[in-house]
């Protein structure tokens, strides 16, 4: 067991270059966002002297290194900077925000998940056959689309013309209350407040934008699904277990499937990182509160604080992701030795 | 060739999506050759008058806001959509399999440097990574291209990394060193093309993205400038007249897309099919 | 015997739908087992061994189908059996082991466990009582502390290990018929001897009927009491042991029997078909005995000189953080693969070199191919050292077309893209800077004459040649350059016996006309010995033992070399 | 922020915001609550702040009182607007001006109270006054307008009186006071809670707020919603109809008029042309707006560039434009023309006015060879990707109608965030569109703002002496003044002549409502005024 927690130290200091190239490149990519903040933040009317105050106020006078050094010393303080956008701390508002937009990906990927990976083993159980092709078309056609075009087709389908769905406007529908702050996941607040109403609410205006996403991301699922439990179910030890008689389902779930996991598991590290990307249009789609939503107001508006913060939480969050999967497949495949 | 032939039957006789794909995949090419050719009216021609006319005889795809002929639109934009998806792929293509390769094939130093990269490069959601760059350089074609080329490099650095990482001791590696063969001849010559069949899945994947990555950046106003057609930035501003009933100005330029995609997406495996020397009899 | 036999295949056919049509992979196969009875079948690749077993037991896969004809188990008919009454029968009344034992394994579940499954499923044990079942299992099959064992992995297993877990969970619920395929490929000889004994015994115990799959008749002949062997699908002959070897009728049969190395047979021996064993007395041809020859190498010393070569391998990958451009810590001397060894090869001469795996022969091979660097240690080579070049250097040096190698595995060590002529071309562009297209096709053409290649062949694609001829594009493009040291790293070990023999015979044919030395790697003390003069057996990367082939083989010095010797299975007609 | 304060306020988030954890419940009853949608944030409770956007305005419009306001007409299609002519009490019940005209002095009115109930005092006008002036920006920039620039012109004479000194005489320091920008705070409140470092509570007023006006706020989620809760207390005027209003935000335009036509949504303010006008037509929701005062939407050509200093050429390019199609395309007919003006100098003093240009591409292509220029030449189109609605089919048009006279126009689409920096600030966009509206409602007022060098808005770099002599002695000139229309009008006439910027069109505010809303005036400032609406 210390084997093990020595190399969770080492897969954690693995991610420390990665960490480093993220705080460089997200700086670099800020600072090279077009327009002047200071302009754009000195108001309707300012003339160059007040531009030149703003400047200042903003440290935007002072040389890109020195800029770069004391973005990083408050980065390790803990300090992401101000949005000029909303002028709050940039991290408060990604505090307040990334629940939302947390868990509408992982409803979406919860929602993939339920439906690519029974697709997948449908098919890999039945290769070649009308059932595998249709599959494959079917999850091709999800991803073939762009989400935004998805998300406004059932908003136009399903709200404006059914009137099934709630009004496309964020978390909640405009009469009901969030319930009281635990986790941030309205879902799981509203259970453990014992609101069922709200939950449902909430529920409800989840389903569209979910699926909306959900809808992206089943092709790599189901793709990695069919693929690993093909080679699952052509390896020798599942010729074993057949060979011992053992059950049809305990071959394909015990023996197969959990071998096929593996694979599964690391594709779904990525498929969340294609989520998140595609968050961003899906949340403005949906009016959704998220952090996709308040990254576009930023980046229109050269708010460089928020646009770092953004970028930076994203790719931290795709670290912590991908080592939390790392984890977990130490956990569940013993040959994982995380030396490489 | 004949021999080529047959071996391009047989894997179409197996799998029916492939073929469906393969044909389609015709269909966008010949459309893009001549595409000025066949489309009807103008496609920058504006007509005000005429504006928003839905879909009739004279119109089979209707007019847009500014009387232009949506038909003529979506087959002048396949030219413009298909360059953007090739040089995107096949700039990312030739330096990320170049750099995976390097980095598989001598491993340590290099290896280290570029995965540290690509890893980076990984970590940022691919869709915000390109919003950042387009926006930071300004929306213009070459620059969506640069955006999705490097959003796409791990990718490819990636997959050349596995495939060459395992190729590097095979026997007929060792055989071309006793051959006399330098390591940048042995990796050009022996390796590399041995990882194309895995990578041809990629690069048809990747294709479809960069067209959809292009419509995205379209739909949050960093897409390609007007007045070019291009199915994206068609469907971006079509789809905000689809809860007025201009359902025709986004439908069929987001079907043209998603048949383009669709197409991209299903003929991966058709290809790796076909470039697979293993596969020929 | 009135009774119906135990296990009885009659006129049984089986199709394979392929891309190119129907094949048709068993063809009329007869045969049958009494209770208690191994059966040992032998053919070459293809020939239809496992089909025949997966088609008893029901697990052929979706493109096979039975054509004609039935399988029949204790009375039971196995080709129409229903798929749920085939899973009750299958590991409770005939299971099965197989090759590979670890990959046959699955990864991710400890092995105990595993065994449990089957207990379980046929119900030979509760829940309660699973484990103890189990342990007791691995307790049978020889495993040491079997309570720790049961939470092994696979992967924390050695070869021989996982095999002995695999026939705990063959035989845990005790069936009535054993079939084992191939079940000690891959493993050292040692290994294998000491499982197919652990088989033999349990079984016997046990009174179980066994199958067993090989293309080693000299398994077949040490563990079987009847045998049949197959061609193409079909039976040719079936005979008990010692019939089958003192009389053989079929050809086929006494070709197999022919090419199966043996501790006295000689090369020619290999593919003359006679009516009786192969004549051990016959005086042993000496290769390059050419006097004149002899001379010249004496006067030459030797080709090559080895002197305390070490090759080592860091131990493990440092713990915790590493620059990406930190070199591993030279302190920290790791495992030593090639620990101090010196030896000579003269010119003209053949030397074998002998050992298990991972004794270090096979990096001692590449080290002296110049692919690898040593850790310390020199190599004279023709007058030369050839150790203050770096190996990833070395490809520029005249030297370089001197020394070539013949790979191990055929089908890997050509490019799949590449046609036989390119591979074969390969070394005369780069080594021997010919350019003209017609004159490399005509030495490529030469040098295909040379080692029996049909020259329609040349434009095919390695996937589309057998092995044997892959084997002989591999000994083309090695020797199309001159070399005066040629390099055989096992190079016969993935290909049949039939292919083998007539293989080792081109080398030995090649050797007296070009006039090349051989250090010759195997696992094989018989193969060795027929081809080379002089031997050195390797053990965790020292000479354990060295001298004149026969020598060493027949009158081993070193306890280890005997039991190398030893556990090679072989007839032994005196011993029945 | 102080740093110590730093964890604690990121852990909390929002929640630590000064208001309602929950809406009382009757919220739940969509009776007495007006929901309306808007496209854009609002990251500010306070204006006079660094960094706060247009959309904030609404803000304090309605949470805030001002001495005086505008008052509202009906216009000749039955909707309400501002009425730029009519000055009305707010907090002051009087004013006085002096008899040179250089001060005025405002009697304040004991009704107007704070929230926290405490009369609103002449220094708390003062305070707040001087806050104006002294953050910089923006606001600072709006007072100097009407000659406000320093605390020492803002003079309490005693609680309820309260003086304003100006160095000269103008007719703009009165309209001045009306705008969004002298909104009064309540001072106690604020400067408890000031420090050395922020003596003007800006971190405080920021989210929240200290005011008297009507409306209060009851909640706010930046980024996603905002409440309004009526103040009981509030007698400045009649009583507002509604008790709350949720402004919520939706980035997505044609989710906005979904959720209008399906009724979700009480009212959507500034709603596009195109949905404006099918809406009304569809007649489910009515539409209410009026042209925006003083404002043009126009084609801007900069005379640092060539050939736009050339007269001619800019002359050829205002008789190629397609202004029909631009008014029907871009404008979907809500915009008042701005073209085929009969003579060639203007009859009247009207602001703005058609000026005496038609699309005729004989007469252009003859002004360009006039110019030399009779092949045409290559240039950049440049718009405003926050402003693409409208920016975009109009420069495709007119991209289009120009290459008919042989100029290649190549579009440039720049992001907002660019957009001021190119357009106004360094001013280096040859061809561009520009829609500059003046709040103050003069046309010598907007001819400062665009056509004096020098100036924000004068994006074409133009200079001419006459105009900047012209604009410097007409600018606080009394209307009254015989001599003020005969400046408007020479004006008016060089800018025909000239044309640095060629009006396209006088755009629409527009928005929808439902048909029980009623009492919905545009403003100038072009935000929603809650007190005066109604809701069945």
């Amino acid at each position: 067991m210390p084997d093990q927690l020595l190399q969770i130290g080492r897969r954690l200091l693995q991610a420390v270059p990665s960490v480093i190239g993220i705080v460089i490149i997200s700086f670099a990519l800020t600072r090279a966002l077009p327009g002047d903040p200071a302009v754009y933040f000195a108001g309707a009317m300012a003339d160059e002297e007040s531009i030149a105050e703003v400047r200042q106020a903003l440290g935007l006078d002072r040389s890109l290194v020195e800029q770069f050094f004391i973005y990083v010393s408050n980065l390790l303080q803990g300090d992401l900077g101000l949005s000029l956008n909303t002028g709050l701390p940039v991290l408060e508002e990604l505090l307040t925000r990334l629940p939302a937009s947390l868990e509408l990906t992982f409803t979406g990927l919860g929602l993939a998940v339920l439906i690519a990976v029974p697709l997948g083993m449908l098919a890999a159980t039945r290769p070649g056959s009308w059932i595998d092709h249709l599959c494959r078309v079917l999850v091709t056609a999800g991803v073939s689309l762009p989400t935004f075009f998805t998300g406004l087709f059932l908003i136009y389908i399903f709200y404006f013309l059914l009137g099934w769905a709630p009004s496309p406007l964020g978390r909640l529908d405009i009469l009901y209350l969030p319930p009281p702050h635990v986790t941030g996941f309205y879902l799981i607040d509203s259970l453990l407040a014992g609101d069922s109403e709200t939950f449902w609410a909430a529920l409800r205006q989840l389903v569209l934008p979910a699926f909306t996403l959900g809808l992206f991301a089943l092709a790599p699922i189901a793709r990695m699904t069919r693929a690993s439990m093909l080679s699952a179910l052509g390896s020798e030890y599942v010729r074993t277990a057949r060979a011992n008689g053992l059950s049809h389902r305990k071959v394909l779930f015990t023996y197969a499937f959990r071998n096929a996991a593996l694979p599964l598991l690391t594709t779904l590290g990525m498929v969340f990182s294609f989520l998140l990307g595609a968050n961003v249009l899906v949340e403005k789609v949906f009016a959704w509160p998220g952090i996709g939503l308040f990254a576009i107001e930023a980046l229109v508006a050269s708010d460089y604080a928020a646009v770092q913060g953004f970028v930076l939480s994203m790719a931290l969050l795709f670290v912590v992701v991908n080592l939390m999967i790392d984890l977990l497949l130490t956990l569940i495949d013993p040959r994982v030795s995380m030396s490489d | 060739m004949k021999r080529f032939l047959n071996h391009f039957f047989y894997v179409m006789s197996e799998n029916p999506v492939t073929v469906f794909a393969f044909s389609l995949f015709i269909l966008i090419i010949l459309t893009a050759l001549f595409g000025p050719w066949l489309a009807p009216y103008d496609p920058l021609a504006t007509q005000a008058a005429n504006a928003l006319q839905p879909p009739s005889l004279q119109h089979w795809f209707g007019t847009d806001h500014l009387g232009r002929d949506v038909f003529s639109r979506v087959i002048v934009a396949t030219r413009l959509d298909l360059g953007i998806a090739l040089s995107a792929v096949a700039l990312s293509f030739f330096i990320g399999s170049a750099l995976g390769s390097a980095a598989g094939f001598w491993g340590g130093w290099t290896d280290r440097i570029i995965g540290r990269l690509s890893d980076t490069i990984m970590a940022f959601p691919l869709f915000v990574l390109a919003m950042g760059i387009v926006s930071a350089l300004g929306n213009s074609v070459e620059n969506i291209i640069y955006a999705t080329a490097i959003i796409n490099l791990p990718f490819y650095a990636r997959v050349a990394r596995a495939e060459t990482n395992v190729r590097r001791n095979a026997g007929y590696v060792m055989a071309a060193r006793l051959s006399g063969s330098s390591d940048l001849r042995i990796l050009a010559t022996q390796v590399f093309p041995n990882c194309l069949p895995p990578m041809m899945v990629q690069i048809s994947l990747n294709m479809g993205w960069a067209i959809l990555n292009a419509a995205g950046l379209s739909f949050i106003g960093l897409g390609v400038r007007p007045p070019d057609a291009e199915w994206g930035i068609m469907v971006a501003e079509g789809a905000t007249y689809i809860v007025s009933g201009e359902w025709w100005l986004a439908l069929f330029p987001g079907a043209a897309l998603m048949l383009a995609v669709f197409c991209f997406n299903l003929i991966g495996d058709g290809l790796r099919d076909l470039v697979d020397p293993l596969r020929r009899t | 015997m009135t009774q119906p036999p135990f296990v009885s295949i009659e006129q049984l056919s089986v199709d394979f739908r392929t891309r190119n049509g129907i094949v048709r992979a068993l063809d009329k196969v007869e045969l049958s087992i009494k209770k208690g009875e191994t059966l040992g079948i032998v053919g070459e690749s293809g020939s239809g061994k496992s089909v025949t077993a997966y088609t008893l037991i029901g697990l052929l896969d979706a493109a096979g189908r039975v054509a004609g004809g039935s399988a029949m188990f204790d009375g039971m008919t196995m080709t129409g059996a229903s798929e749920s009454q085939l899973r009750d029968l299958r590991g409770r009344e005939i299971s099965m082991i197989f090759q590979n034992p670890r990959g046959a394994l699955n990864p991710i579940r400890p092995v105990g466990k595993q065994i449990e499954d089957v207990l379980l499923r046929h119900a030979r044990a509760s829940r309660q009582n699973a484990r103890a079942k189990a342990i007791e299992m691995l307790q049978q099959v020889r495993i040491v502390e079997p309570e720790k064992r049961y939470w092994s992995f696979p992967f924390e297993l050695s070869g021989g290990m996982c095999q002995r877990v695999m026939i705990a969970i063959a035989l845990a619920c005790d069936p009535r018929l054993l079939i084992a395929d191939e079940p000690t490929t891959g493993l050292d000889v040692t290994t294998q001897k000491a499982t197919m004994d652990l088989i033999r015994d349990l079984t016997r115990e046990r009174n179980m009927a066994v199958i067993l799959i090989t293309h080693d008749l000299g398994m077949a002949a040490a563990y079987a009491d009847r045998i049949i062997v197959m061609q193409q699908g079909q039976v040719v002959e079936t005979a008990d042991v010692k019939t089958l070897f003192t009389r053989p009728a079929h050809d086929y049969t006494k070709k197999l029997i022919a090419a199966s190395p043996g501790p006295y047979s000689e090369l020619d021996d290999l593919t003359a078909v006679t009516n009786g064993p192969a004549d051990a007395k016959r005086p042993r041809r000496v290769s390059a005995a050419d006097p004149g020859q002899q001379a010249a190498a004496a006067a030459n010393k030797f080709l090559l000189e080895v002197i305390d070569l070490v090759k080592e391998y860091p131990h493990r990958q440092k713990q915790g953080w590493q620059w990406p451009w930190s070199k591993p810590d030279d302190a920290d001397s790791g495992f030593r693969a090639v620990d101090g060894i010196s030896f000579q090869i003269k010119r003209g001469e053949s030397l074998g070199l002998v050992g298990e795996s991972g004794c270090g022969k096979s990096t001692t091979s590449s080290i002296i191919a110049r692919l690898l660097d040593p850790t310390s240690g020199d190599i004279i080579f023709n007058g030369q050292n050839l150790t203050t070049f770096r190996a990833d250097q070395f490809a520029h040096q005249p030297q370089r077309s001197l020394i070539q190698m013949v790979f191990q595995d055929p089908t890997e060590s050509l490019n799949p893209r590449y046609t036989a002529l390119d591979a074969i071309a390969e070394p005369l562009k780069r080594l021997k800077k010919i350019t003209a297209a017609t004159e490399i096709k005509q030495r490529v053409e030469k040098m295909a004459d040379l080692v029996g290649l049909p020259q329609h062949l040349l434009t095919r694609f390695p996937h589309q040649l057998s092995g044997g001829q892959k084997a002989r594009v591999g000994i083309a493009r090695a020797i199309a350059v001159d070399p005066l040291l040629l390099i055989l790293d096992e190079p016969t070990s993935a290909l049949d016996v039939s292919v083998q023999a007539v293989v080792l015979q081109l080398l030995d044919q090649l050797k007296t006309e070009l006039g090349m030395s051989y250090l010759f790697v195997s696992h094989d003390l018989n193969v060795v010995r027929l081809l080379c003069e002089r031997v050195i057996v390797m053990n965790r990367g020292k000479i354990v033992e060295q001298g004149l082939a026969d020598e060493v083989l027949r009158n081993p010095k070193q306890e280890y070399t005997r039991i190398l010797v030893d556990s090679i299975p072989h007839f032994e007609p005196d011993n029945l | 922020m102080q740093r110590r304060n730093f964890l604690k306020t990121a852990v909390l988030g929002a929640a630590t915001l000064p208001f309602l954890r929950y809406l009382p419940a009757e919220a739940a009853s969509r009776a007495g609550t007006l929901v309306v949608v808007v496209g854009n944030n609002i990251n500010s409770l306070d204006l006079h702040r660094k960094g706060t956007n247009r959309p904030s305005y609404q803000v304090t419009v309605n949470i805030y009182d001002r001495l005086v306001r505008f008052g509202v007409k009906t216009t000749a299609d039955g909707s309400l607007a501002y009425d730029s002519t009519k000055i009305e009490p707010e907090v002051a019940e009087s004013w006085q001006w002096s008899a040179d005209r250089k001060s005025i002095t405002f009697k304040l009115n004991p009704k107007a109270k704070f929230w926290d109930g405490s009369p609103v005092t002449a220094q708390d006008v003062k305070w707040s006054f001087d806050r104006a002036v002294s953050l910089g920006g923006f606001p600072a920039v709006q007072m100097k307008a009407g000659s406000m620039t320093k605390p020492e012109q803002f003079v309490v004479i005693d609680d309820m009186t309260f003086r304003i000194d100006i160095p000269a005489p103008s007719k703009l320091t009165l309209p001045d006071l009306a705008v969004p920008i002298p909104f009064i705070i309540n001072s106690k409140v604020a400067k408890a809670n000031a420090s050395k470092d922020d003596p003007w509570a800006t971190e405080y007023l920021h989210k929240n707020p200290a005011g008297s006006g009507a409306y209060k706020i009851a909640r706010w989620d930046p980024g996603q919603q905002f409440v309004y809760q009526l103040n009981e207390d509030w007698a400045l005027g009649p009583k507002p109809g509604i008790k709350r209003v949720i402004v919520r935000e939706v980035p997505s335009a044609s989710t906005r008029r979904a959720l209008t036509e399906r009724g979700d949504a009480d009212l959507y303010m500034g709603i596009p042309a195109k949905d404006s006008k099918e809406l009304a037509a569809k007649g489910k929701v009515s539409i209410s707006g009026a042209p925006i005062d003083n404002c043009l939407h126009v084609l801007a050509l900069n005379l640092k560039y060539k050939p736009f200093d050339n007269m001619k050429v800019r002359q050829a390019i205002a008789f190629a434009l397609p202004y029909k199609e631009i008014v029907q395309a871009a404008a979907y007919g809500r915009g008042e023309p701005m073209y085929g003006g009969k003579q060639a100098t203007p009859a009247d003093i009207t602001w703005p006015q058609p000026f005496p240009y038609d699309t005729d591409l004989a007469k252009a292509k003859a002004l360009l060879a006039e110019a030399g220029m009779a092949d045409g030449f290559e240039t950049t189109l440049s718009y405003n990707l926050g402003l693409a609605e409208w920016q975009e089919p109009t420069a495709l048009l007119i991209q289009e109608s120009l290459g008919k006279i042989g100029i290649k126009v190549t579009l440039d689409k720049i992001p907002g965030a660019n957009w001021r920096t190119a357009s106004l600030v360094e001013k280096r966009l040859p061809m561009h569109m520009e829609n500059f509206g003046g709040w103050l409602n003069y046309p010598d007022y907007y001819f400062f703002w665009a056509y004096k060098y020098g100036h924000l808005f004068n994006s074409s770099n133009y200079k001419n002496p006459e105009v900047e002599a012209l604009v410097d002695s007409t600018l606080h000139m009394e209307t009254t003044d015989p001599q003020y229309a005969e400046n408007v009008k020479r004006m008016i006439a060089i800018a025909f002549e000239e044309v640095p910027r060629i009006p396209l069109y006088q755009p629409y505010l527009d928005a929808a409502m439902q048909k029980d809303v009623s009492g919905y005036a545009s403003w100038f400032h072009r935000q929603l005024d809650v007190r005066g609406i109604q809701k069945a």
